[in-house]
């Protein structure tokens, strides 16, 4: 269900691999790239820091809480570590159900809580030179609309 | 003994990725923070003020108010930005 | 951007398309399938009927609704016609943005308002006898969360 | 003249997907649906009663108070159910 790997994924596969039971009505897949421009010029790479002993059973807690919110079929959640270079799949994050919106809002939640509780972190490099990616306040925010609903 | 994990800035500003600690008795994580930021350099410039820290206790994300026991696993470490 | 076909689709590939730009942060995808559950008993499979002059222009028209709220890289909507097995796909709705929370909002928004305004219209088989689906007034309902956004 | 299409149940029920009809003047699609009602049998049962019938005029969607003009497509047809 949770794959932290250096490698690339494909992402149809997996989304193909959740179609297989014959309740599911639904599959919502996200997957978030390496993009190529950050504040300070252009990134031609980053580099995926993480806490071995604690990512996978962080995320777990997260598809377990998410679980707990909507009728969930199946989960997928791969996370890749290490250099990827601009262009590249870093995260991809499926979820089947019956329904679509229980499909939608359990993605959305699961990479919202990722985002801002998983341990993973970014160093973009510009021109050769690494630079921590500084966390966002829009991300810590997004997580208040799941406290509301 | 416990053991401290530094991931990320924090890793490479201090130099070191982890440590073990003598612990006499349980103790809060704001404590420990002071403690490090003691030693001075980056250690008082990244612990002096919890604002921006994450803590991790064995795994499980902890807060400044957490209790620390001897065995226990502490990770330090900046706003995580995976995804 | 459009296609309103019999053949199936593959997911993957149409997601991998939509990577190519190098200012997509995101990719989020919808895909829709065939369940083998109705309130009147096991559904062995579905014929789906369709406006052929409208369909494609309403699709359209909910497209460019979604490009004014979000800032949206890319969109890909594939929607299939005539008689579908339990399990296979019937759509999937996939759109690229610099940002998660636009592609994810902009695939819901796409997929709540076709399923309420695209001339689609579903007949599920259970034992050889063909029923006309019912539309869901919680289809109607998920509209209005849009226009209090 | 207009152009008439049903679809799904009611191209079913009516036994039509498509008809011509003369038109003399612009005229409601509320006035339309009586006009049909009138027919009886399953066309009454259908529109006597605008609930439930959406309405596209030239491919665009529209309500029981829309215009409709000479040479106009207008297509009558049960909720959607796609996706």
């Amino acid at each position: 269900m949770i794959s932290i790997q250096t490698a690339d994924f494909d992402t149809g596969a997996e989304i193909r691999a959740l179609q297989g039971n014959s309740q599911t009505g639904a599959v919502v897949s996200f997957t978030g790239l390496v993009r190529d421009m950050a504040s300070h010029g252009a990134v031609t790479a980053i580099e995926l820091e993480h806490y071995p002993a604690m990512t996978e059973k962080s995320l777990q807690a997260i598809i377990e809480q998410a679980g707990k919110r909507w009728p969930i079929l199946g989960v997928r959640v791969i996370h890749r570590i290490g250099y990827l270079a601009a262009g590249e799949q870093i995260v991809m994050v499926a979820v089947s159900s019956a329904h679509r919106h229980a499909a939608f809002d359990a993605a959305a939640f699961i990479m919202d809580f990722l985002k801002s509780r998983a341990p993973f972190w970014k160093k973009e490099y510009v021109d050769g030179e690494g630079f921590w990616v500084e966390s966002k306040s829009s991300d810590e925010a997004a997580l208040e609309r799941w406290n509301q609903t | 003994m416990i053991k401290l994990c530094f991931f990320a800035r924090f890793r490479e500003k201090l130099g070191v990725a982890e440590e073990s600690l003598p612990l006499e008795q349980p103790t809060t994580v704001s404590a420990l923070m002071s403690q490090l930021a003691g030693r001075g350099g980056a250690w008082q410039e990244i612990f002096d003020c919890p604002r921006g820290i994450m803590v991790a206790i064995n795994q499980d994300m902890a807060t400044v108010d957490s209790l620390i026991h001897d065995g226990d696993e502490v990770a330090l470490f900046p706003p995580v930005t995976g995804g």
